[in-house]
C-alpha cells in the first residue's frame, strides 16, 4: 500500500543562529545532559540475579494457556496462533471437545519455547484470549525436550501466574477482550441460544 | 451468436444456453452465488447473485429492469446487459450478506470450513464490515449423526438447499429435507434415515459454509495449511478427477475436481474416504529379501543387482517360464517400462494382467425411492474397482498381442511350471485382498517370486523379494478410465523415505540412468504404442485426453 | 654509572609501569562512565566495585589465542600494533607528567627526558607516527573494512596534524621556546595560555580528539560502519596493544593540553612555585584526569561526524582559524602590544567564524524530485 | 348514495342457503346455463375482461387478462386452481361466501373452467376452514349429482372435475405458486417466476389461479351483464396511468377495535371512515381510532387522518399503503401502543416467512427482534433506521425475493415508522415498555 500524501509529514531543517554555528553552546548543552541528565542520576539497572526484576505487565515472556471458570482449557484449537506464528513454534492437534458448550478443543498443544521469538502474535490472534504471554522471563532448561511446553505445562504456567498474582495486562480495554467472555446468563432450555 | 454486455464489456457466448452467472464468468466477472450450482436445479433463493439487468432494444438503447434480479435464474440472451458493480447491485449483495450473518454464528475459528468458506470470502469481498444486528442469534443444536460420514452444524446453515437438491436430483435418495419455517428452517433427515448414500460426501463439498462437515476430515487440519494437487481417484474405473489435499506429505482428503469428460462435479464416498491406506503405518517401507527362509530388510543397493541377476538367470534357463504380472493399479508408463524390461530380456517372457477387482454391478445414480436406477444417469460408480485396466491391457496387447489372466499365472505356478514371477501389485487394501492365501501358496511354488506392493499380503509373506510400491498419490503417470479417457496423475505427497516409485524401480531394473519423469516416458509410450498416440507431447492437461 | 642516567632509567621504568597500570584502570573508568551515562552500573562483578576487572581483562587478552587470518601479511600484521604502542610511548618521552622547573635545574623533573629543547616538535613528530601503525594494521589485515579504516585514518591524521601544529605555534611564539618546561614556566609567570589564546586551545583540543581517534572523530574504527576498522582482524594481545596505544595517546595528549595550555602544575593560589612538590604533582595530575574524563564524557555526548564533515571541518574551519590565530599572536609579538589584547582577538575570531558560517552562502541543497515536493503542509 | 343492495351476500342468512335447491330457486346456475348455451369460452373471457373485474385476492390483477395468458390450443390438461387459503390476518370474506353460499362460488368455478377450458379445478382451502370444507364438499356432491360437474356438463360436451384440497396451515400457501407447490404435496415454497403458472403451473401444466370472491363475481358478471358490474365502483384514476379502474361489489371485513365487527358488501370505493362509522358501529368504548390496517396487514397502516381514503384498488396507494388487499379493515384505538402493533406485525411475518429467500427469511426475523426490543423498552433510534431500510430492501419490488410476502412484511413496517415516528422516538427515548407489556406487568 503506498503511503498517502496526507500521511507524509515534512520536517524542515531548523534555521541555525550565529550561536548555533559556533557549535560550542550545543556541545555544552550536550555535556550538561550527559553529566547531569544521566551520569549523576540514579541507575535503573537491577542487580540480577540477586534482585529479580519486576517486569511491566505487558512484558512478553513465557506463554500460558488460560483456563475458563471451570478450570478447563480455554483454547478452542482454532490454529489461529499457530497460523499467525512467524516462527512456527506452535503445534496443535484438535479434537472434538468432550464438553457440550464448544465444538473443538486441543488434544495436544505444544509450544517450542526455544523456537519462539516472543513477538506476541499468538496472543493477538487468539479469538478467545486463551494464550497469553506472561511476565515470566527466566526460562531455562537442560534439554530441548524440556523447552517444548505441552498443554499441561502451559496450564501450570497459568496456575502459577494466577497464584503469584502476575496476570498479564494486554490491552487498554481491560484484562481480556470481549470475545473471550462466555455469555453470563445461563441459557434457558428450549429458548433460542440454549446450548445443546 | 449472442453477445452479452457484462459491466460494459461485450462477451460473446456463442449459441450456448447460459445463465448470467456463467455468461459473466466468460467475461471474467465473478457473480457471487450460493444456491446455484451448475449440476443442480435453479431455485434462486439465496439472492446472492442479484445484479442489474437490462436488454438492448432494437434501436440500440438499453432498457434496464426496474429491480435487481438473480443472475442464476436469468438466461443470457443476445443484447442482455448485466451490471454487477452498480451501487444498487452492490447494495443488494451486501444486504443479502448481512442477512445471512444475522443468524450465522461467527465461530470461524472453530469452523472447519474457514479458509474456503464462501460466506467468509463473499463477506470479505462483497459484504459489510460489520453487522448491525445486536440481538441474540438463533442457534439450533448440531446434528452430529445426520450421516455416518457427515455432521451438520445446524446454526451455520444458510439454507441454500444445495444438499437437499443433491440428494433429490443427483443421488435420488432424498434423505435430506428442510424442516421448520422462516429463520427457524433447518436441514434435517427423516428420523432413523441418515444420509448414508454412496454419494453422501458430496454434500460437504456442495455446502458453501461449514454447516455440513465431513467427520473423516473434521478438525484434522485447517484448510489453509493444505496444498492441493490435481490427480485422479484410483478406486474405480470411472477415474474421477480429484484434488488431493495434503500438508507436510500427509494426505488429508480427496475432493472431486470438476471434469465433464470424466465424472462431472462429484465423486463417490468409496473413493473419497478410501485413501487412508496411503498414510498407513502398515505399509511396506523398504525392500526385503529372503535369506535363510526369513524376509529381512535390505537396501536398494543390495536388492536391485540381486533382483536383476536372479531374473536374468531365470530368463536364461527358460524365458517362457518367467511371468511379469502387471496390476491394473500401475500407471500406463509403469506398465510400459516393466513390459519393456521383461521383453528386452527375452521375447518369450510372458506378461499377465493382475487381478481386476470387481464388486457387483455398476452403480448408477439417481435412484428412485425403491433404490432402482433412474434415467438419465448422472453418476456411476463402476463395478471395476481399479483405475487403469484399459491402459495396462493396451500395453500388454502391444507387447504380446494377448492378455494372460492372473488365474492362469496362479495355475501355472501351482503346477510348478514357472521359474520366476514378478508381481507388480500396488493394490489398496480392500475386502478380500488381491490375492487369497491359496493363490499365494500356489505362487510360492515358483522359485523366484517377487512381490511389489503397498501393504503386506499373503503373497508378500511368501515372496523371495518384497519391493515397496507407492500409491496413486505418490506417483506421476497416466490412468485410462473405462471410457478411454487418459488423465494425468500428479504427485501429491512424498513416498515414505525408502520407497522408490514403481516407475523408478523399473527404470533401475532396466539400468536406465536418471530419475523417472512421467512426461518423457509418456512420450515414449505414445511413440511405441499406437493406442496412446494422442499423448505424444508427453503432457496431459487438467481434463485429460480422450483416447479412441 | 651516571646518577642522572639511573634516574632516567628509573623514571622510564616507573612511567612505563604506572602508565600501563593507569591505562588498565582508565579502561575500567571509561566503562564505568559509559555505564553511568547510560543509567547503568558498569562492571562490578570482578573484585569489589569491579576493581579487579582490568586484571581480568588483561589476563584474558594474554591467554586468548593469537589469531592470524589466512591472508594477512604476517610481519606487518604483528608489527603494526607494536608501532602503534611504541610511538605512543615515545611521544610521552618529553612530556612532563608532574611539576617541572626551568632547565637547567637540579630538582627532579617529572619528565623522562628533561630539558629537551625541541620537546613539542618531538612529541608531534613521534605522535604522528602512530598513524603508521594503524595504516599498517589495516593494510596487513587484508580486509576491506580494515583497509577502509586505515585509509580514513591516514587522511584524517594528516589533516588534523596541520591545525594541531598551527595552533601550538602561537603558544610557542608567545613562550619563545619549544621546551615544554619553559612553556610551563612562561605560564607560571604570565598566566595560562588558555586565557590568552582560547582559540588555540579549542583548535588544539579538537585536533587531538581526531589524533586519538576518539569520538566524535573515531571514523577509522567506526564499529557500525567498518566493524572496528583497522583492528577488525586483531585479537588477543595484538588487539590489546592497539588499545594500549590509543589510551597512551589519550594520556599523552591530556598531558600536552595540561602543559601547553593549562599551566602544567601551576594553579594560582594553590600550587605556586613555592608549594610542595606533592601539591604541584596532585594539581598536575588532577588537571590531566579532568581532561581524560572530559574525553570520555564527550564520547557519550557528541555523535560521530560524517567523513566529509570531518574533512571540511579541518580544512575549512580549523586551519584558517589556526592561521588567523597565529597572525594575531605574531602581530602582538612583533609590535610588542599588550598581551591582554590576545583574549579579545581570540574571542573575536571565534565569533567571527560563527558569523561567517552563518552568513556563508549555503552549500548547494540537494533538491527533492518534483514528485516528492511537499504538497500540503 | 342510496342504500346498497347486496349481491354476493344476498342469500346470506336465509334458511338452507347452502343447498343447491334454494340456490337454483333463487336463480342459481342461470348464468352457467346461459354461458354454455350462448357463449363460446372466448366470449366468456371477453365479457369478464370487459367487466374490468380485478382479482379480489389482494394483488388486483385483472382476471380476464390472466385467463388470456394461457397458451392457445394447449393439448391439456389445463388446471384451474382456486385459492381458498385465506390466511391474511383479519380477513374472512371467503369464509362467509363458502359457508353461506357455496353454489354461487361453485358456479363461478364452472364458468371459469368453461372459459379457460380447464379439465380439473382444484379448490385449495385453508386447513382451518373445516366448516367451509364440509359445506363445499356437500355442494360439490350436489353439483355432481345434478350433472353440473363431471363429464359432459349440461350436455355441452365439456368436462370438469373438482377436487378439494385442504391447506397445509401456512400463510405462504396462499401465495400463487406456493399454493401450487402445496397442491402438489410439497413444501409450499413459492416458485421462481418465470415460468408463470399460466404457462407451467400445477403439475407442470398451464394453470389459472383465482380467488374465491373473484369467481363468485364471475357468476354475477355472466348473469347480470357487464354493464351492471361496471355501474358500481370507481373509474380509472386519471393521475395513475396504471389504474384500470375498480368496478363491482366488494366484501369488506371490519374488525379490531370497533363496536360491530363483521363483513359487509359494498361497491368498491367506500371510505374507511364510512366503513368504521356507518357499518362497523364506530370505534369501541367511545374512543378515537389511532389508525387502521386497510386490507390485511401486508397492505400497511393508515392513520386516523387518512381514513377518508376510498377503499378501491387505487385508493390506499395514495396514502402510502400497498393496495386494497383483501379489503379487511382492522382498527386499533388510540390506546394501542404502536410498538405493539409493529411487534405483532413483524412477529406474524417472521413466523410465516417460508425461509427460502435470504433477505425475507433473515430480514423478517431481524425486524421482529428489533420490534421486540423496542416493545420492551430497549430500542435504539438507529433501529428505526434499520427497520425502514430492511422494509425497503426486501420483497419483489426491489427484486430481492421470489414472492411478495416480503413486500407485505416490509410495507407495514415502513408505514408504521413513517407515520408514527414521533411515538416510536419518544418511546425509545423514554425506554418504557409498550402498553400491552405494561398491562401484563401490572397484573
Amino acid at each position: 500500500m503506498p503511503i498517502k500524501t496526507e500521511d507524509v509529514k515534512w520536517i524542515e531543517t531548523p534555521k541555525l543562529g550565529v550561536l548555533d554555528h559556533l557549535y560550542l553552546p550545543a556541545i555544552l548543552e550536550g555535556l550538561k545532559t550527559t553529566v547531569f541528565g544521566h551520569m549523576l542520576t540514579p541507575n535503573i539497572t537491577v542487580q540480577y540475579p540477586e534482585v529479580q526484576a519486576k517486569m511491566p505487565p505487558n512484558y512478553r515472556g513465557v506463554h500460558r494457556l488460560n483456563r475458563d471458570e471451570e478450570g478447563r482449557v480455554k483454547c478452542v484449537a482454532c490454529y489461529m496462533c499457530s497460523t499467525a506464528c512467524p516462527a512456527h513454534c506452535i503445534d496443535i492437534v484438535a479434537a472434538p471437545s468432550p464438553w457440550p458448550d464448544r465444538e473443538k478443543y486441543p488434544e495436544t498443544f505444544v509450544l517450542d519455547e526455544l523456537r519462539c521469538i516472543y513477538c506476541g502474535m499468538c496472543e493477538e490472534a487468539c479469538p478467545v484470549d486463551a494464550i497469553e504471554l506472561t511476565t515470566l522471563h527466566v526460562l531455562t532448561g537442560l534439554s530441548r525436550e524440556e523447552m517444548m511446553f505441552d498443554k499441561e505445562k502451559l496450564l501450570s504456567v497459568f496456575d502459577q501466574t494466577v497464584k503469584d498474582g502476575t496476570d498479564p495486562i494486554r490491552t487498554s480495554a481491560g484484562r481480556l477482550g470481549p470475545a473471550s467472555e462466555q455469555p453470563k446468563q445461563a441459557p434457558v432450555p428450549g429458548q433460542p441460544g440454549a446450548q445443546p | 451468436m449472442a453477445t452479452v454486455h457484462v459491466n460494459g464489456q461485450a462477451v460473446d457466448i456463442g449459441t450456448e444456453k447460459l445463465n448470467l452467472i456463467e455468461a459473466a464468468d466468460r467475461g471474467g466477472v465473478f457473480i457471487p452465488h450460493y444456491c446455484w450450482h451448475p449440476a443442480l436445479t435453479v431455485v434462486a433463493s439465496c439472492r446472492m447473485c442479484l445484479v442489474e439487468v437490462g436488454d438492448t432494444q432494437p434501436d440500440g438503447s438499453v432498457k434496464m429492469q426496474p429491480r435487481v434480479v438473480p443472475a442464476c435464474q436469468t438466461p443470457a440472451k443476445d443484447g442482455t446487459v448485466v451490471v454487477t458493480n452498480s451501487e444498487r447491485a452492490k447494495y443488494a449483495q451486501a444486504q443479502t450478506l448481512e442477512s445471512l450473518l444475522i443468524n450465522h454464528p461467527l465461530d470461524c475459528p472453530v469452523c472447519d470450513k474457514a479458509g474456503e468458506c464462501q460466506l467468509q470470502d463473499y463477506t470479505h469481498k462483497f459484504g459489510r464490515a460489520e453487522s448491525r444486528m445486536i440481538d441474540e442469534k438463533f442457534a439450533p443444536p448440531n446434528k452430529p449423526n445426520i450421516g455416518a460420514q457427515i455432521e451438520l452444524f445446524t446454526d451455520r446453515c444458510i439454507m441454500c438447499t444445495r444438499c437437499v437438491r443433491f440428494t433429490r436430483e443427483i443421488s435420488g435418495t432424498a434423505e435430506l429435507l428442510v424442516n421448520h419455517r422462516g429463520e427457524h428452517a433447518e436441514i434435517d433427515i427423516f428420523p432413523g434415515q441418515p444420509c448414508d448414500n454412496k454419494l453422501a460426501g458430496n454434500v460437504v463439498d456442495l455446502c458453501p459454509v461449514g454447516a455440513l462437515c465431513s467427520k473423516d476430515f473434521l478438525y484434522k487440519q485447517r484448510v489453509w495449511y493444505l496444498k492441493s494437487h490435481d490427480s485422479v481417484c484410483a478406486d474405480c474405473s470411472t477415474g474421477c478427477s480429484v484434488h488431493v489435499d495434503e500438508n507436510k506429505d500427509i494426505l488429508y482428503r480427496l475432493r472431486p475436481r470438476e471434469n465433464p469428460l470424466a465424472q462431472g462435479h462429484f465423486m463417490c464416498d468409496e473413493g473419497r474416504f478410501g485413501f487412508h491406506y496411503v498414510n498407513s503405518k502398515e505399509r511396506i517401507l523398504r525392500p526385503q529379501l529372503r535369506r535363510d527362509g526369513k524376509l529381512i530388510p535390505a537396501t536398494w543397493e543390495d536388492v536391485l543387482p540381486a533382483l536383476r541377476r536372479d531374473i536374468a538367470q531365470a530368463v536364461k534357463q527358460d524365458g517362457s517360464a518367467v511371468v511379469a504380472v502387471l496390476s491394473p493399479f500401475l500407471t500406463c508408463e509403469e506398465g510400459y517400462l516393466l513390459a519393456r524390461y521383461f521383453k528386452s530380456l527375452s521375447g518369450e517372457v510372458r506378461l499377465a494382467l493382475g487381478p481386476v477387482p470387481t464388486v457387483g454391478e455398476d452403480d448408477t445414480y439417481p435412484k428412485d425411492r425403491h433404490g432402482k436406477p433412474v434415467e438419465p444417469v448422472k453418476f456411476t460408480i463402476r463395478a471395476e474397482k481399479c483405475p487403469n485396466r484399459r491402459g495396462v491391457e493396451e500395453v500388454l496387447r502391444h507387447f504380446q498381442g494377448e492378455v494372460i489372466g492372473f488365474d492362469d499365472v496362479v495355475r501355472l505356478s501351482g503346477e510348478g511350471r514357472l521359474k520366476a514371477v514378478y508381481a507388480a501389485a500396488g493394490y489398496p487394501p480392500r475386502p478380500g485382498g488381491w490375492v487369497s492365501a491359496e493363490q499365494a501358496a500356489a505362487l510360492a511354488k515358483t522359485p523366484l517370486l517377487v512381490v511389489q506392493d503397498i501393504l503386506p499380503s499373503p503373497a508378500s509373506a511368501l515372496a523371495k523379494y518384497v519391493v515397496p510400491a507407492v500409491s496413486f498419490a505418490e506417483k506421476e503417470g497416466t490412468f485410462v478410465n473405462h471410457a478411454g479417457l487418459a488423465q494425468g496423475l500428479r504427485r501429491a505427497v512424498k513416498p515414505p523415505a525408502e520407497c522408490h516409485t514403481d516407475g523408478q524401480v523399473f527404470l533401475d531394473l532396466m539400468e536406465r540412468r536418471g530419475l523417472v519423469h512421467a512426461p518423457t516416458i509418456r512420450a515414449e509410450l505414445a511413440r511405441d504404442v499406437p493406442f496412446f498416440a494422442p499423448l505424444a507431447s508427453g503432457t496431459i492437461d487438467a481434463l485429460g485426453v480422450m483416447l479412441k | 654509572m651516571d646518577r642522572s642516567l639511573l634516574i632516567t632509567i628509573l623514571t622510564i621504568v616507573g612511567f612505563m609501569a604506572v602508565s600501563q597500570g593507569i591505562i588498565a584502570y582508565l579502561i575500567l573508568l571509561e566503562r564505568k562512565i559509559a555505564a553511568w551515562v547510560q543509567d547503568r552500573i558498569g562492571p562490578n562483578r570482578v573484585g569489589p566495585l569491579g576493581l579487579l576487572q582490568p586484571i581480568a581483562d588483561g589476563l584474558k587478552f594474554l591467554f586468548k589465542e593469537e589469531v592470524f587470518p589466512t591472508n594477512v601479511d604476517r610481519l606487518l600484521f604483528v608489527l603494526a600494533p607494536s608501532i602503534a604502542m611504541i610511538t605512543a610511548l615515545l611521544a610521552a618521552a618529553v612530556v612532563p607528567f608532574g611539576p617541572t622547573s626551568v632547565p637547567p635545574s637540579t630538582e627532579y623533573q617529572f619528565v623522562i627526558a628533561p630539558g629537551t629543547d625541541i620537546g613539542i616538535l618531538f612529541t608531534f613528530a613521534v605522535g604522528s607516527l602512530a598513524v603508521y601503525g594503524i595504516i599498517l594494521g589495516g593494510w596487513a589485515s587484508n580486509n576491506k573494512y580494515s583497509f577502509l579504516g586505515a585509509l580514513r585514518s591516514s587522511a584524517q591524521l594528516i589533516s588534523y596534524e596541520i591545525p594541531m601544529g598551527l595552533s601550538v605555534v602561537g603558544v610557542v611564539l608567545y613562550a619563545g621556546s619549544l621546551n615544554l618546561e619553559r612553556i610551563v614556566q612562561q605560564q607560571v609567570e604570565g598566566g595560562w595560555n588558555v586565557v590568552f589564546q582560547p582559540l588555540a586551545f579549542l583548535l588544539f583540543l579538537t585536533a587531538v580528539f581526531a589524533e586519538c581517534n576518539r569520538l566524535p572523530f573515531d571514523l577509522p574504527e567506526a564499529e557500525q560502519e567498518l566493524v572496528g576498522g583497522y583492528h577488525t582482524e586483531y585479537s588477543a594481545m595484538k588487539f590489546a596493544l592497539f588499545f594500549l596505544g590509543e589510551y597512551m595517546h589519550m594520556i599523552t595528549t591530556s598531558l600536552m593540553l595540561t602543559v601547553v595550555f593549562w599551566g602544567g602544575w601551576y594553579f594560582p593560589g594553590i600550587s605556586t612555585p613555592t608549594s610542595h612538590v606533592a601539591v604541584k604533582f596532585i594539581v598536575f595530575i588532577a588537571k590531566v584526569v579532568a581532561f581524560i574524563v572530559f574525553y570520555m564524557l564527550i564520547r557519550w555526548t557528541i555523535p560521530r561526524f560524517r567523513f566529509d564533515q570531518l574533512m571540511s571541518m579541518a580544512w575549512k574551519v580549523l586551519i584558517p582559524l589556526a592561521i588567523a590565530n597565529l597572525v594575531c599572536v605574531m602581530v602582538v609579538r612583533e609590535f610588542e602590544l599588550s598581551h591582554w589584547l590576545l583574549p579579545p582577538l581570540s574571542i573575536a575570531l571565534i565569533v567571527g567564524a560563527g558569523v561567517v558560517s552563518f552568513r556563508w552562502p549555503a552549500a548547494p541543497q540537494r533538491r527533492m524530485p518534483a514528485s516528492l515536493e511537499p504538497v500540503a503542509r | 348514495m342510496p342504500e346498497y343492495e347486496p349481491v354476493l351476500l344476498r342469500r346470506v342468512g336465509r334458511p338452507n342457503s347452502q343447498s343447491i335447491d334454494t340456490y337454483r330457486a333463487d336463480g342459481g346456475y342461470r348464468a352457467l346455463e346461459k354461458a354454455v348455451a350462448q357463449l363460446t369460452p372466448e366470449q366468456v373471457v371477453d365479457q369478464v375482461k370487459a367487466s374490468g373485474l380485478r382479482g379480489r385476492g389482494g394483488a388486483g390483477f385483472p382476471t380476464g387478462l390472466k385467463w388470456t395468458f394461457l397458451p392457445k390450443n394447449h393439448p391439456g390438461p389445463i388446471y384451474l386452481a382456486v385459492n381458498g387459503d385465506e390466511s391474511e390476518p383479519c380477513t374472512f370474506n371467503n369464509r362467509v361466501l363458502l359457508e353461506e353460499d357455496p353454489h354461487q362460488f361453485l358456479e363461478g368455478v364452472i364458468l371459469a373452467a368453461y372459459a379457460t377450458r380447464a379439465w380439473v379445478a382444484y379448490i385449495y382451502l385453508r386447513y382451518e376452514y373445516g366448516r367451509c370444507y364440509r359445506t363445499l364438499e356437500k355442494a360439490v356432491a350436489e353439483a355432481y349429482a345434478q350433472g353440473l360437474l363431471g363429464r359432459d356438463i349440461l350436455g355441452k360436451g365439456f368436462h370438469l372435475d373438482v377436487h378439494l384440497a385442504r391447506g397445509a396451515g401456512a400463510y405462504i400457501c396462499g401465495e400463487e405458486t406456493g399454493l401450487l407447490e402445496s397442491l402438489e404435496g410439497k413444501r409450499a415454497w413459492p416458485r421462481v417466476k418465470p415460468p408463470f403458472p399460466a404457462v407451467e403451473g400445477a403439475f407442470r401444466k398451464p394453470t389459472v389461479v383465482n380467488n374465491i370472491e373473484t369467481l363468485a363475481c364471475v357468476t354475477h358478471i355472466i348473469d347480470r351483464g357487464v354493464d351492471w358490474f361496471k355501474s358500481m365502483g370507481v373509474p380509472p384514476d386519471p393521475k395513475n396511468p396504471r389504474d384500470p379502474g375498480s368496478y363491482g361489489p366488494k366484501l369488506y371485513n371490519i374488525s379490531g377495535h370497533v363496536n360491530k365487527p363483521g363483513t359487509v358488501e359494498l361497491p368498491l370505493g367506500v371510505t374507511v371512515r364510512e366503513l368504521i362509522d356507518k357499518y362497523g358501529g364506530g370505534v369501541w368504548k367511545g374512543r378515537k381510532a389511532k389508525g387502521a390496517i386497510p386490507g390485511g396487514i401486508s397492505m400497511g397502516i393508515m392513520t386516523e387522518a387518512e381514513f377518508d381514503t376510498p377503499l378501491d384498488f387505487n385508493g390506499p396507494g395514495k396514502v402510502g399503503c400497498l393496495g386494497l388487499g383483501t379489503g379487511a379493515v382492522t382498527v386499533f384505538d388510540e390506546q394501542t401502543s404502536i410498538a405493539d402493533v409493529l411487534y405483532n406485525i413483524t412477529r406474524f411475518f417472521s413466523h410465516e416467512s417460508c425461509g427460502q429467500c435470504t433477505p425475507c427469511r433473515e430480514g423478517t426475523g431481524w425486524m421482529m427482534k428489533m420490534a421486540d426490543r423496542i416493545r420492551r423498552g430497549d430500542g435504539r433510534l438507529e433501529d428505526l433506521k434499520i427497520l425502514e431500510e430492511i422494509g425497503n430492501a426486501i420483497g419483489i419490488m426491489p427484486g430481492t425475493t421470489i414472492c411478495g410476502l416480503a413486500d407485505g412484511a416490509g410495507w407495514p413496517v415502513k408505514n408504521a415508522i413513517k407515520k408514527f415516528r414521533p411515538e416510536f422516538e419518544s418511546l425509545i427515548r423514554a425506554g418504557t415498555k409498550s402498553t400491552s407489556l405494561q398491562l401484563v406487568s401490572a397484573h
